[in-house]
């Protein structure tokens, strides 16, 4: 019976830990999130279930290829476009072209509330290193501030590939959680007289510009933040496909079959490089915490400023400051939740349009903050 | 005004503490980052957006003449509850995550919404309209 | 005319042999079957066209980088996802993708007929060790009982390697042959008042059991066999992004042009990878016909197994032992064999949706299969 | 019943033979990989079948109340002739490939079959109804 | 300051000379050709955006993973695909899913127009010796004769890597100028009266013979050059996929996904190799003008050698000759130029059809070129 | 008859100066791969021509009794503008990439052509085609 006994040395049962136990308790409820309240479950559900992935418990060093740190293992091959920084610009290239930049076209000033909050990013920075995180540390988390997946996967991977579970996943679990964290924030900075500003109606933007948007664009912010290439050159490569209106068909298999491939096996694999034993410790806790105080610095640095420009605008001109929430991204809930508050104390007030621009930029803006965080700490 | 002191406040908060506590040679670095990629990420938008605002005017100039017919007609349709519109076609558009067919959702808004302003009833009955 | 000797030196003329042209003949007799016969054409097209690319004779060790076992070569590249037993589990998504357990879930002691035809896979590693193969050999060739593709490449990538195009081979054309193997089989170790028993209708069943059944079956399966967590993981997350409801975009694009684009790679490079001088050997030809005894045990250890239960049911709760022939897998083939001979006894009892539990469980009884094998002999 | 006695003898008789025939080490090896291989498939799947039918009662029971409106909507559709469409219904589906769609696809028999059992034969040509 | 100063010395800024805003300027004029102009803009989009992705000037040495020849970068993973040739195999597979070789089979004598054509593969690899390239060079630049993009690069991938970039760049320039070219050359060498032949309607195809092409095609023509096998057998084996009539969805995702995953790739990473200090030289130059005269000369190849068959053919079987134009491939453009000359001269005179048959001839045999150099320049 | 002429003296002139020319070793190589690439290709497609032609035939000769009335379906259907059709059907075939539909294409072709050739206008109406 020796070959039996082996065989349970090799399972799951006899190799099991309380911490196993614990990831695969938040794996289920991630995916909980992701299905009953619809947060964001195109990367929560697959998160959720890379969790249990990477923490089904079995026989360690017995050269199985089994874990996602093994080389040899088919999660580790699937993991690789995760650690050498693949998969976020392949999303970024998939979400180029299904965003509509009309909106942050039809009024550029707006485009200002995407770079206010990435305040977010640099204060999460200053809090991290305070609190005693290595520099390039301290750059990874402070990315949760920029709220975008993509962004924070692709950092972290380059300045600290052993925090980049914990970050992705309070990116994520932050950005789905928007709908509760934004509003209080939203309400406690701003008075009900400016909450009920009626902005101008946007113009309609031209072909041509939408064309030569992602050019320009490209040109302007990689300039200015070359180590953004791989963010900002996909991203506006990708709306460049969709916008150029002859090359529909790759515009549609970029937004289509390929950011779904990729968004499978980057939530599944950054979800499985969650191992109990490195992740369950009190750096994740502090990480996860800074999280949010992140995002509560990024929505209140874009309504803030949103305020301070109102002192320099005519009446008539004026920002409906919460669309300033807009700016930390978390593109599309933020710009929603922008409009379901609006819509809370003015019945006629759709602020969506508006909220768009500010949301849009607060992508490139991010992806700007990823650039000059890499290129001073990488 | 006492509140948003009260928030800048707490903001920055934490770097005058640290500016005070720590004492070695990281927190200049610490500090000089923070601050610079405020300024750059502000700055490299600025440009972003003034571009944006030059490319926009020069376009208008050179596209105004030819463009007034066109402009009419999506006028009369779109009348005043414009902003409305838009925020429902886009509402719609988020829905479906794929962004990219503003004409199209407008004009489906325009077919839906329009018969119910009452001046076309009859035609919406006949028309059959599809979304999507 | 140098260069004209040297180019006829190089063509396919002056290095064929007559095993290149016996393995041509062979791609195209799987091409026929698949594209006339429409026996799993999805895998034997590619294939059978395969195995053309592989035996185009040409120059050897003349570096060019052409061969599936040259370094640097496309179909080595290609061939990558197989070595590394990558493309299986990809295949393993996509059918969890399109798979619907509900008939498993409706009726859960027909899973146990599932489990039972996975004999055919130890009996089998029994016979091929009896005739002289090495353990992780005959390991490798038993799971062509498991009649499921994806999992017999993935084990034997693993265990033999140099077995694995036969292997392959085998498994794929005795899963097209399903309709002519099974029914003499079910005919011969069944009564004709067993082959009537009319069994009740399936229940509905409830979404929410759906979507739980790919994480507890998960958790259950992977804690008994760690060791198939590549095949299992994949299967059920695929299956959970169909039934979580809230992931269909990559549900869809998981069934279908990921699982297409893996499907056409896996088959091409299989068959390419069955170069004549090492495939048309004796062994070959024993592995071969060990398959045939696999499917034959594996069917009648189905059916056995089902009369086995009945006397424990009760009257009326009886089970259509028919239905056992379908635990050896083969999705769908063994479950519309089963269908069409139970209509041959009579023609108002339709035993699909029955067939379609124990069919679905053999899926995952030879991946636990699989796994035993990898853990007790890898 | 001799038959499936011999069935049985067939399959086991090589395991038999084996353990007269070859006198080494290996052969213990694989013997018990062979029966603890197939023990351990049965009790695994066991398990799956346990925890289903368990899981299956839970819910259930927890389900029962509200759901009976839905239930009769159904059996008024399905009426006894349940596991006929159903197999075609599933029947379908394998055609397709795709699995996933049984509601769509009990709809879709439900409008094909039903017209033929005589009460809406008319209904039928006018809905002019589409497969897929 | 440090700092500020530190990331002035990475902008783009910094870092720019003259040579990248050349680079950029061609980049947007090959945007521009394929926006504004439509000419290829499914590769001219891509590659134009991918000259400006690869020509941001950024600090060099820094370790900043940024360009596409460094190791470790984005870019440089994506551009594996293209220095390891595998893109284009698939590009081909692509292909073949799409074609419909009926044209060819109706009419077979017309396939010697696509071999005729690719005289300017061989002449243009002439001149370029003559002009001093090394031979390995030399045959790179010829096959831009081919007209064909994938097997461009595919070709100078292992021939001259360090000149893809530009073969590339002007095998496509001259694909989307084929309208342009053309027509001088065809009118220059036929006379009015044979221009206005009319030839006899196309016989139908049955489906029989459009399932045995693919298989019969691949044997002859690998056997014969089986240094072409990963571009001819890819061609053909798409081709298989889509006739079979039983592997449809994968003909589909083949045709589809995931060909425009592959242009999206092969044509940003082509674009982004051309980096400013390679590309600016007179070398670069000297290939773009070879490329020209390679186009012309292929032209004349094929329409001379239809003149040429014309004495050996009766009247009334006799070949418009403009359709020699067609062999070049540069499918399907060059097809739809002779048609378009042909009712210049005839309103009544279709030449569509008969054109795409050496259209797609000219397809195999650049293939069957770009082998025969690889044999004898490998 | 000049000017033909006058091309390929232009294309074989580089050979000739280069003969004279270049007196080193590699020009031969040159030389000869030069005309034997060209020999080879031609000869490759020459072979797959004739084995098209071939093949063409005899399974002409197998087919021949059982398709006279496909054929004769098709030829009431296409009558003598036969290249026309064929011609446009290709030209939508290209524009949508996918070359793989002729049938349907040819088909699609006839609804819309043929009404206009006059002799089913009515039918136009009423059978509302869509195209693709
Ligand atoms: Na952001
Ligand atoms: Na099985
Ligand atoms: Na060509």
């Amino acid at each position: 019976m020796n070959i039996l006994n082996e065989f349970i040395s090799y399972s799951g049962f006899a190799n099991a830990t309380w911490q196993h136990l614990v990831m695969i308790i938040i794996g289920c409820v991630l995916m909980f999130l992701g299905i009953a309240k619809k947060y964001e479950p195109l990367l929560l559900v697959p998160i959720g279930f890379g969790i249990l992935f990477g923490n089904i418990p079995f026989l360690q060093d017995a050269g199985l290829q089994l874990g996602i740190y093994e080389d040899g293992s088919v999660l580790n091959y699937l993991y690789f476009g995760v650690i050498k920084g693949i998969y976020p610009p392949l999303i970024f290239l998939g979400i180029g072209a299904m965003t509509d930049f009309s909106a942050l076209l039809s009024n550029p000033k707006m485009i200002l509330l995407g770079a206010a909050a990435q305040i977010g990013i640099f204060l999460t920075f200053f809090g991290a290193s305070w609190l005693g995180f290595s520099l390039a540390e301290a750059g990874a988390i402070g990315i949760i501030g920029g709220a975008d997946g993509p962004t924070a996967i692709f950092l972290s991977s380059r300045l600290a590939p052993h925090l980049m579970g914990i970050i992705a996943i309070s990116a994520y679990s932050y950005m789905a959680l928007v709908p509760i964290i934004q509003p209080p924030v939203m309400k406690l900075l701003t008075t009900k007289k400016e909450r009920v500003i009626k902005m101008k109606s946007v113009r309609n933007v031209p072909k041509i510009e939408k064309i030569l948007f992602p050019i320009i664009g490209f040109l302007l912010t990689s300039f200015i933040a070359p180590t953004a290439l791989p963010l900002l050159g996909m991203l506006f490569f990708g709306n460049l496909l969709k916008e150029s209106g002859v090359t529909e068909r790759l515009a549609d298999t970029a937004r289509n079959s390929l950011v779904n491939i990729v968004t499978i096996l980057l939530g599944l694999t950054v979800g499985a490089s969650t191992q109990a034993t490195a992740f369950l410790t009190l750096r994740s806790l502090s990480i996860f915490c800074l999280g949010a105080v992140a995002f509560v610095i990024a929505t209140a640095g874009g309504v803030l400023f949103a305020k301070l420009m109102n002192l320099f605008l005519k009446e008539g001109n004026k920002i409906n400051p919460l669309c300033g929430a807009a700016g930390v991204s978390a593109v599309p809930d933020s710009a929603r939740v922008v409009q379901h508050v609006g819509l809370q104390y003015d019945k006629t007030n759709y602020l969506l349009m508006h909220a768009m621009g500010p949301n849009v930029a607060g992508v490139i803006g991010s992806a700007v903050g990823a650039g000059i965080l890499l290129a001073v700490l990488g | 005004m006492k509140k948003y002191f009260i928030a800048l406040l707490l903001m920055v908060s934490p770097m005058l503490i640290f500016a005070m506590g720590i004492p070695d040679e990281n927190k200049r670095m610490i500090l000089i980052v923070t601050v610079v990629g405020i300024i750059i990420v502000l700055l490299a938008l600025s440009i972003v957006s003034i571009s944006v605002a030059i490319m926009s005017k020069t376009i208008h100039a050179s596209e105004n003449k030819d463009s007034k017919k066109v402009k009419k007609i999506k006028e009369a349709i779109m009348s005043d509850d414009d902003d409305r519109t838009i925020a429902i076609a886009l509402a719609l558009h988020l829905e479906k995550i794929s962004l990219d067919e503003e004409e199209k959702a407008i004009l489906t808004i325009q077919k839906v919404i329009k018969p119910f302003s009452g001046w076309n009833n009859k035609a919406f009955g006949m028309r059959n309209p599809k979304l999507s």
